[in-house]
């Protein structure tokens, strides 16, 4: 999907939105499933994707199976088999369009919510489970998939992104297509985080090849996007001396775009971005969330017109780019996918005890050898008895 | 008399809403306090009933959550905050360590922080990372914070209040997988009634041997204690309750009776609670012990996956094993 | 003092400054010593003052005063009786301008560079000194003066500042003139700690009365102003949803009158402004720096061309509303407080060890009590001995 | 042989240049570590001879300064940050304990990160608040770090490069007030030639009693024994060099031998790192000990201004003082 996205600079004669107005938002696609032609934002720079049928075809592939295997991940918490899963339903286009807008040599921060972005990197939908599972804290290799750890602490990951981006510097490796570049995944809640605001002084200082991706789905688990900011997020990143763009973040092709526009300034030694998605968190915080409790029923119902997959599903259909078995031909993928994912699941075996002594240091630690012999003895003396 | 039975979380949540009707400067900040109640509803209804002035849903930053209490102390007000889990009180550590534990020493007596941070801690409910941690040892090693903690509804109820209407600034430690636990709370009794805040308490007198715990590990401790009876032993039990200033007076009788010790806790061994708690027993009943004072912790380990933190957590069996151990010194 | 500032609020014709080209900065006295009537920032608001002769020659007063007491302090310590001094030599037009610009019902939150500020809350400029003694950590009721206690820690009070402003729109403290604000220091190196902007976000989401005064004395030490930010510092505050201001920081007169100007508005519910007062820190960064290992002499020369006292005095000169003898007086002035200073500094008794264990709790604690007592009585036994 | 007669300081200082000369993905990162060469100049001439790519003067923000090394790291790179006193530090806490130390054991080994923490620690030089005190409790308690501290030019020269050689997350504590002492450094001895980075060393024998110390109190530990030899007492002095883990075999072996064990540190009693000394010497040498452990510490107090602080910090009468209680027990 390479050549998916263009983006070209020009001085919009548009002005800079001012602080009060309603902000404007990068869109391509509007909720009803029309394409928009191109789009600009407040810097003048125009943005517009150049998809083969089948990347179409491809972005709402992903975005259903996406979303099926997120709900199946739900179920299965439901039934007792994870203890916690967050789920990203409302997000599938704003994770599914960044994700795509990677190109293979860029590194990606995630949060906790990112399975989308993860779906995108290749790695097996299977282990974000095992986080949430309880059985390890994620099982794909960070540096061989380009896809770091899952980060909870809310933020921290921003900083460690920013290093690594300074590191891509140091390497040489901005300049050209195969220079590299680095996305921190973060929420609209971390943007009151000190490590967040951080990370922006360094990224701007050090001209780091970053893109900050703020999907901001209006909550912080229970508090709305007020209790963060009184502008739009997006702006923040000004005040630090960087670009702050705005994108309507369940528009995947304007996801996909804004994206790929900033990660390749990014890699040609622009510096960094910020990027804010806008778009909504469909479901709960988590499966230990309950929203009703702050929030009303026609706030969903609003958002739920602005589907990220239905208005795909909408443009394909009108374009005639499919026909209806396609639709039904991915549902069945998705189902399988899912399907698949279940039964692994039942069967992620638990942990032997003894190996939380492992992977403490790299050089290991005589104190935790004691630790564990101790325990292996330990253990072994209900060996055989009802214990 | 209104004696209720109630879960160690309504508990406190009772004990909350007390202080904030007693004295209209209390105030609840933190992440999803107000309409949420918290993510395990302590502050549930209060919002509602005491308004967004005094209930304040705070930006997503825990620096700023205590860094403002601080102005807000300073400003006469008596803050009470809420960390969301024991693993995200760290980026408030230098608000915590450097400036609220200072800061009436600094001033020398002119600046008083009547702050309680509340920190939902402990293992058990199958979190996932940064959910099950036990920090109290990092708090209570610096000087100008006291810690405390409840391990009965009882003790919830009161010890809330009592930490409120302190002018120290307190580290409320609230052990979370004992949140639905139940136990009966004369709420009419009067204020003077209660134990007092910074005293441990003997929780099953004994006389074979002494085990001193604190928060979630007190029922624990106290199953030790029954199953043990079926060997003949009769432990006691005592409860911590305060972790800084430690009142280990009736650890020192105790063990000046039992000649031993053990001492359980859920944060890792090493300069863990125990530590402090072994060496001044060591040095107060020297001449008493039969045997050295003996920790069952957890290990000096990152928290491990949910799975297997039954293994990594002292349980009855492990408690009972260091009492074995010492009574075969 | 009260009126000697008015601000009026007008849609200026000018567009805001862009990003990229040189800031507007408020000015109302050149360096050469010329008057500004008056002068706008880039939200239409205009700045003048209108003092009497009395107030030019007090605030010209003021800034001898506060700098020929930190020469003092600085000669103290090089001759070993204070253990370190951060002078604020070059940042008195900023200091004395916004510390009279405070109303008496306001709360200041300085750092350890406010000598100026604590001198226009009139407090007893000895009281700094015993904290760079080590006798104590700042003898000064911070409640009684209205100016908490120097903060070391960078960027740590900001956060208090803004608790406190939170709890004046609590007690309904703001609107009108009796309205109280909070004004909050820091350096320009302070920008980049997490606490400074989570204060940011804080004040802004909760409207705080609070003026936040940051003096980008182009160092943090040895580090120019460029490892903290590539764009000028005052555009940080936009991002956050308040205003941010450039003032000149080494004229007297526009610090007055913005910070004034900011404070009022924070006093009538208009929510915080950042100032960033552009100055210069003319000596070390403390007696324990040295700067000839980072920066050239001919950038001191620049500044010194700047000189905030110099140029008040031309004026006062110019306008003839001093003769010379005003000159010789304030000198003599400052000549004699520096002198009692010096005199009571020596006398500054040593803190009674014991009295290290007082005040660790306002309740007290056993365990401080038992290692006080223990402590007494090792000392005692050593009484009489050569110890 | 190239053997010269250097100061602590300028010990440090040679030893980072060595591991940067000897890889290439060396950094040097923190505030004022470029041309200024750090406060106390132990970067001095890092930046001129590596450049700004390698010496990074970062912008103010500790939490930043540690949470880029880490990204730095999963790059590939070899940060060594410093945090410009031991009061600093507290900002980068979260970054410290929850990401540090834990990402090796999170990602099962995937991911290492090669970062070294230099801090400048302790009291002794009359400076203000924030700047004499002893963190390591803090990080010895921490699963996932590893602690060192150096107390000899020697020590500060070898320990330094193996540090940096490690793949593990350390924190290496600088005494300060010892940066100027001097003494003998081979610096063409082979790397080989070195004491291992994670071993105690006997500093001194002895037969009466064992002083446990390390860092800034090694010196003080010294110089009370040789004050002692006039009472006719031989002590022998253990300098700890790592506190995570800790080494005390060769403590056990003392205490085995002597019977009397005193612990001597500069960071307040209360869970400093003589409790845990404390509790394990008393669980492994139970039967020798004619007395219990006693700590010459710091007080439970915030580090006081500079005048009194003679008072508060171990000095060598206050350590004679506990050697004199334990013989008296
Ligand atoms: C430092 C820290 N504080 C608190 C939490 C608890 N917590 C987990 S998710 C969350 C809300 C995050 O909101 P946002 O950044 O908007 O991301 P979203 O969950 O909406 O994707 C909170 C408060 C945490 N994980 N880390
Ligand atoms: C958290 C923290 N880190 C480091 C220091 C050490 N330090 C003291 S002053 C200073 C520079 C401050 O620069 P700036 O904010 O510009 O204020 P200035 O000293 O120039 O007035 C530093 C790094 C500190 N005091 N606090
Ligand atoms: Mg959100
Ligand atoms: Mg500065």
């Amino acid at each position: 999907m390479a050549k998916g996205a263009t983006a070209s600079r020009t001085r919009s004669t548009r002005s800079r939105a001012a602080a009060s107005s309603e902000p404007e938002m990068v869109q391509l696609l509007t909720p009803d499933g029309k394409r928009i032609d191109s789009a600009r934002d407040s810097y003048g720079t125009e943005y517009t994707v150049d998809f083969t049928d089948d990347e179409y075809r491809g972005l709402y592939r992903d975005m259903v199976v996406v979303r099926r295997l997120d709900a199946e991940a739900e179920a299965l918490q439901r039934q007792g088999e994870l203890g916690i899963w967050a789920s990203l339903k409302g997000q599938e286009a704003a994770q599914v369009g960044s994700g795509r807008a990677l190109r293979p040599q860029d590194m990606a921060f995630p949060t906790y919510r990112e399975h989308g972005v993860l779906y995108c990197r290749g790695i097996d939908p299977i282990m974000p489970l095992g986080l949430f599972r309880g059985v390890d804290q994620g099982g794909w290799d960070p540096n061989e998939f380009k896809f770091q750890m899952y980060t909870i602490v809310i933020g921290a990951q921003t900083l460690h992104a920013t290093g690594y981006a300074m590191g891509i510097n140091k390497d040489g490796k901005v300049g050209g297509d195969d220079g590299e570049a680095v996305i921190a995944y973060f929420g609209d809640g971390a943007t009151s985080q000190g490590d967040v605001n951080e990370s922006f002084v360094w990224s701007s200082v050090y001209n780091a090849p970053i893109v900050f991706f703020c999907q901001n789905n209006q909550y912080a688990i229970s508090e709305p996007i007020e209790r963060q900011t009184r502008v739009p997020l997006y702006q923040r990143a000004n005040g630090f001396g960087f670009r702050g763009i705005r994108v309507d973040g369940n528009d995947v092709l304007a996801s996909y775009a804004v994206t790929r526009a900033a990660l390749d300034q990014a890699r040609s030694g622009e510096g960094p971005t910020l990027i804010e998605a806008y778009t909504y968190r469909m479901g709960a915080h988590t499966t230990s969330d309950d929203p009703t409790r702050y929030r009303l029923a026609n706030e969903l119902e609003e958002w739920q017109a602005k589907d990220p997959i239905t208005r795909l599903g909408t443009y394909l259909r009108e374009q005639k780019l499919v026909d209806e078995d396609f639709f039904t031909t991915v549902d069945e993928e998705a189902k399988a996918a899912a399907q698949h994912l279940r039964e692994r699941v039942l069967t992620l075996p638990d942990p032997d005890p003894v190996s939380m002594f492992d992977h403490v240091y790299p050089h290991g630690s005589p104190e935790v050898d004691a630790q564990r012999e101790k325990f292996t003895a330990y253990a072994a003396s209900f060996e055989g008895s009802a214990h | 008399m209104a004696t209720e039975n109630l879960t160690l979380g309504k508990a406190l949540t009772m004990g909350l809403r007390k202080a904030m009707e007693d004295d209209p400067k209390v105030l609840i900040m933190g992440e999803d306090v107000g309409k949420l109640g918290g993510v395990f509803r302590i502050t549930d209804g209060l919002q509602k009933d005491f308004g967004e002035e005094r209930v304040i849903d705070t930006p997503l930053a825990e620096s700023g959550i205590v860094g403002t209490a601080i102005g807000l102390a300073i400003r006469g007000y008596r803050p009470v905050c809420e960390i969301q889990f024991d693993g995200f009180v760290y980026p408030a550590y230098d608000q915590i360590v450097a400036q609220v534990a200072k800061m009436h020493y600094r001033s020398q007596g002119k600046v008083r922080l009547p702050i309680v941070i509340r920190i939902p801690y402990g293992g058990g409910i199958g979190a996932v990372e940064h959910h099950s941690e036990s920090p109290e040892p990092y708090f209570i090693h610096t000087a100008g914070l006291k810690v405390v903690t409840c391990a009965s509804p009882l003790d919830a109820y009161w010890m809330t209040q009592q930490a409120i209407a302190s002018d120290d600034p307190i580290i409320f430690l609230e052990p979370k997988r004992r949140y639905w636990e139940k136990g009966d709370v004369d709420t009419s009794a009067p204020a003077s009634s209660a134990y007092p805040l910074h005293a441990s308490r003997v929780a099953r007198p004994g006389t074979d041997a002494t085990l001193v715990a604190y928060g979630p590990m007190v029922k624990v401790a106290l199953d030790a204690a029954t199953a043990a009876e079926e060997d003949g032993r009769d432990l006691e039990v005592i409860d911590l309750r305060t972790l800084s200033p430690l009142d280990l007076t009736p650890v020192y009788e105790s063990v000046r009776r039992t000649g031993r010790c053990v001492v359980v806790h859920e944060a890792p061994q090493t300069l863990g609670t125990g530590a402090e708690i072994a060496s001044r027993v060591t040095e107060e009943c020297f001449y008493s012990l039969e045997s050295p004072v003996l920790r069952v912790t957890g290990f000096d380990i990152p928290y491990p996956a949910a799975r297997v933190e039954e293994e990594y957590l002292p349980d009855l069996d492990r408690v009972l094993d260091a009492v074995d151990r010492s009574f075969g010194w």
